[in-house]
């Protein structure tokens, strides 16, 4: 357990970026680590990688299903390719490059899905991706990690660039609050209890892991006593974490920036009536697509904030006594 | 695959939707679209400029020219097909469609923004006209296939127009429709691909090299047509022979220049995703003739009360 | 309510001929209705279609990207097109295809995924799609429909012309039991209750219905009563019916020939946490890829039996009297 | 991307796994894969016949003459890359590898059985040698054009030989690769199309036309090379030019008729996924010289004791 307390004022910071720095770390650490890009280098910050190592860095241009070949080609021999383009682009656009050549072979490529998520912005509905984890959790042997922040995605790229087999890492696009620090524990597969409650469990990914932290506060002013667990890897899943928390605090509410169906809410409902059936309520896109605004009038309008984390814990809590 | 009919076994289009601008006030509508494309995105302050400033002209050409369209009726039935597979231009899209009358050149000034409806992307649920959404590339060509195919099926004349971009030709998609295109042999489409040499990491020929690009085509068994996508005089006459060729789909391949039309723009391939900033914005207003003052009041004034410069009924404007 | 009651001898047919025959139906009762395929004609049996409207029928050839934007043009001018590949390809190969162009645009587009399931056999692992589901889940304004068997399927294939926008069918490729017949009530987006129980609910599609029926005999030799619901449409999902089963029978469990994350007993975990916290088991397939082999060796090596779901039912019903 | 390399750069290949066999031994393997093919259908009674048989020829050549390989190590270092983008042909293929030495004759009277390590189409979770898992068309260009780009970074002269089909060849994903492999100048990579004119539900040219072939290639700046599939003179001749082109991947465009070498299964698309019944397998071996009882024998008798055919030592067979 890792005590997360936010300060008043928190540093923000793009997740992406720390894919991009990671990326260099690893590019000095191994030599085997090259990068593939779909004509989007600074988009997805793959071009510090690119400045610092010219001839282990891949423009493909704009062919997902090429490049995902590609790096499946490279990873047969022996290399270890990341290949970076936006969530929607790779989780859709190359699925079945994706499941038949990269996980059928079980091929050790590193997938960089960046703009994942509502908070995309301007851009609207076609960039903002929301499908990933639904995609990504259906396919044998691929492996997902959606980190909250900075530090967290910093670390995740390393982590995968560990873990033999596919990985698909998940990035948004804006500055997003760093609640972590270079300190702060992570481990591939295991969820990271930021903050201990009774009361119920927030498990969260990605930025909803900050409104996550909020949303106890919130709540610890009405008394609530709530649990928030990172849980940036989604797949595979931290069953025990999450049957512990069912059993401890008797509910859930899940939070991500994502589609509810088969997401991480989906994922933590099928641990939860396996094994301590307890209520749930998912703070989540339900079912719909996205659209053009600002980054911060989307994730009012949809729904994804530390007051609607408040409110489905305030549906959930009733459903819990209800039940004792 | 049902027997071949070429459109040359089909009744020649009502054409009552066509403009059929002359080369002078098209190139005065090609100034127009450019100072709306700087202007909306100036008061965005997010979207791309540099494609669809090297849209400006031949798109000027296909909506006061060549299109057989209703703006005040989208879904009119003789209608041609426009679809622009390279979504992300849409402040060329839209302000053609609003010049066209489509809707109101006030709501270009809301762009990008959570309360239009012009969304970053084309979106059929959002903005009357456009009839298929796009945004991720490659896509497009087979959407005008299937239109194609379908107006083949109800012996319509209607015409069909895809725009994509030069780095769009990287997706293997445009191979596959290109493919199935000349295999009908589907003459009632036609591409223009908008050759601006970049896309967003830079030259194409070297982020990933498409030339020969009319070799490609003709090897795909397309009718290749290559012009100065600038030359208003030369798109026209481009459209006319599309028009004219039976038996193959034609391409036009439009020789064009990034971000054309503002000196600090043109040919930059970082122009491509990026918005001016209001210095810059009102920079190349200058250029165009205009400033932000005048041309946003322009915009605004128009609500929608008036048709907007060419009218939105088939009748106006012949 | 359907009582369906299995003779000893089960007539045997294929789900694909189903669609075929029903597509047949569809180009007499409707011009607007025009089929493609992707070099498939005879496995999807479109090649009924094709001989009785040729003008209507279009060879695309294997470009199944292309042939999901070509129905989409198809369906902007005001046809009704179904097209037609394996499974595998229909849901990955377009996925990106079918969410921006197809889902995006909302339009009416009918999608026939043959070749569904492990059962497929020999071809082995590349040619079992089992994914199907999660991903069309996670696409907004998609449905899906997973019909059981021969009849179930022609009612499917009508249904989907009927119902606007885009309709994903799955099929398999043996011959399944025929469980239903002409009559049998089917309502798209409403699940059919195939027989009454009062201890657990077995919620299927596709052929573990049939085997969900066979389960339901073997466990009322053992005194256990189970409901059985054919839940052949899988998105839109009837939680109204899921959570009156949970309620009513306190204990479920899921079968499906299909990945286990985020398919059918994923939607289903999720309805019960949301509204009647219940126990599931799940029979599914456990995250893995297929292999070659005979249809009924597949089925029964990775544990898709009507044996299956009994052991399944046996394990949830002590986790349901421990929580009374 | 990196600075181009050109294998001309780079070192020849320590090739000791190459068997360089003569045409006359190589049409008498041929004849043996043939058989092979025949006989693990007759006994699967599922998979494609087809396509396998239109492979064996330029197979046998590549497998017993070009290809450097040490099958008793299949990650030999030194290795050549060799692929097979169309999976379904598993038949040939298996074939091309017992008789290779990578596994026991024996092994293909198992080809899709639960409990053999055959699977329909190529897996490397389960079948030794198989370094990359094929079956969904289209894909497996790229994956050579990775290998061969992992070739240049490390400066080693591996060659990369990808088998692809000609109805696959209307998979977008193939001119994806296409194009990369020409603008990256991969000249160690070598395509073969498998130009048996057949695809599932007929004539390619009738299904998809993806003629002309060559004029597509060579738009995508590849260098072509075109020679009947069967001659396997000819196909020595190819697989010469191409090693010893620069500067350019070569593509050979093998000109094939699918069920080559048995009267009644040559040129007919209905033999592509269907495997003969056990008359019509007596009556195609028969046609090749064989019988069923003869060649399962001499299958069954190889249970890896001893290498099969051509051993699998490098040095082997010099
Ligand atoms: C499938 C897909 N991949 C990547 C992107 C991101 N993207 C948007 S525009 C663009 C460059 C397009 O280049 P080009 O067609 O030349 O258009 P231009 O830059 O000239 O406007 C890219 C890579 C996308 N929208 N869709
Ligand atoms: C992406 C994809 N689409 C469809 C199929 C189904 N399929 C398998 S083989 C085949 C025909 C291939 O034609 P060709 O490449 O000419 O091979 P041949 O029939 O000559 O053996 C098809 C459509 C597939 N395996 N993968
Ligand atoms: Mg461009
Ligand atoms: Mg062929």
């Amino acid at each position: 357990m890792t005590a997360i307390t936010l300060p008043a004022q928190v540093e923000m910071k793009k997740t992406r970026e720390g894919f991009g720095r990671a990326l260099v770390r690893l590019g000095e650490l191994d030599p085997r680590v090259v990068v593939l890009v779909g004509d989007l280098s600074e988009s997805t910050m793959v071009n510090f990688f690119a400045e610092q190592f010219p001839d282990r860095f891949f423009q493909i241009g704009i062919a997902e299903q090429n490049m995902t070949g590609i790096a499946a080609g490279l990873a047969a021999m022996g290399k270890i390719p990341f290949f970076a383009t936006y969530g929607a682009f790779a989780s859709c656009r190359a699925a079945d490059q994706l499941r038949v050549t990269v996980a059928y072979t079980n091929l050790n490529v590193k997938i960089g899905g960046a703009h994942g998520g509502i908070s995309v912005g301007p851009d609207g509905a076609t960039h903002q991706a929301m499908e990933e984890i639904s995609i990504i959790r259906a396919i044998p042997n691929m492996s997902m990690i959606v980190p909250c922040d900075y530090w967290e995605t910093y670390k995740a790229t390393l982590a995968a660039a560990k873990h033999p087999g596919p990985v698909y890492l998940r990035f948004g696009r804006e500055d997003v609050p760093v609640v972590t620090d270079e300190d702060t524990p992570f481990a591939f597969g295991r969820g990271e209890v930021f903050a201990e409650g009774s009361d119920l469990t927030i498990v969260a990914c990605g930025v909803m892991v900050y409104e996550a932290l909020r949303a106890r506060e919130a709540l610890e002013e009405r008394g609530i006593s709530a649990r928030v667990v990172d849980l940036h890897t989604v797949k595979p899943i931290d069953a025990a974490l999450i049957e512990r928390c069912a059993r401890e605090t008797g509910a859930i509410v899940t939070a991500e920036e994502h589609q509810v169906n088969g997401g991480l809410g989906g994922a933590v409902a099928e641990v939860v009536v396996k094994t301590h059936p307890a209520p749930v309520e998912m703070v989540a896109v339900m079912d719909r697509f996205g659209q053009s605004g600002k980054p911060a009038e989307l994730m009012d309008a949809f729904g994804l904030r530390a007051r609607d984390i408040v409110a489905a814990a305030e549906r959930v809590l009733p459903r819990k006594t209800a039940r004792a | 695959m049902s027997p071949v009919h070429t459109s040359s076994d089909v009744q020649p289009a009502h054409a009552a939707g066509r403009l059929l601008w002359p080369a002078d006030r098209l190139r005065a509508k090609a100034l127009d679209v450019r100072r709306d494309i700087v202007t909306l995105l100036a008061r965005s302050q997010t979207g791309h400029t540099g494609g669809p400033l090297s849209c400006a002209d031949f798109g000027a050409a296909l909506f006061f020219h060549e299109l057989n369209v209703n703006p005040a009726d989208p879904a009119w039935p003789e209608r041609d097909f426009w679809h622009f597979s390279i979504g992300h231009v849409t402040p060329v899209i839209y302000s053609l469609m609003a010049e066209r009358g489509y809707f109101p050149l006030a709501d270009l000034m809301q762009f990008r923004s959570f309360a239009g409806h012009l969304q970053g992307h084309p979106s059929h649920h959002d903005t009357p006209g456009i009839e298929v959404s796009s945004g991720s590339l490659g896509q497009g060509l087979s959407v005008c296939c299937g239109v194609a195919l379908a107006a083949r099926l109800d012996q319509h004349p209607r015409r069909v127009y895809c725009v994509m971009g030069d780095g769009e030709q990287q997706e293997g998609q445009i191979w596959e429709a290109a493919m199935f295109a000349g295999h009908a042999k589907l003459d009632q489409l036609c591409g223009i691909v908008d050759c601006n040499r970049k896309q967003i990491d830079g030259d194409v020929e070297q982020v990933m090299g498409i030339q020969p690009l009319a070799d490609k085509w003709r090897a795909f068994r397309w009718n290749v047509v290559v012009c100065d996508g600038h030359d208003v005089d030369a798109v026209l006459a481009a459209f006319a022979a599309a028009r004219a060729h039976r038996g193959q789909p034609t391409v036009i391949l439009a020789q064009t220049v990034m971000g054309q039309g503002v000196s600090f723009m043109a040919d930059d391939y970082r122009w491509h995703g990026k918005p001016p900033k209001p210095d810059q914005a009102e920079h190349a207003l200058r250029e165009l003739g205009t400033s932000y003052a005048e041309w946003s009041a322009r915009l605004l004034a128009d609500r929608g009360d008036a048709a907007a410069g060419a009218g939105a009924a088939p009748q106006d404007d012949r």
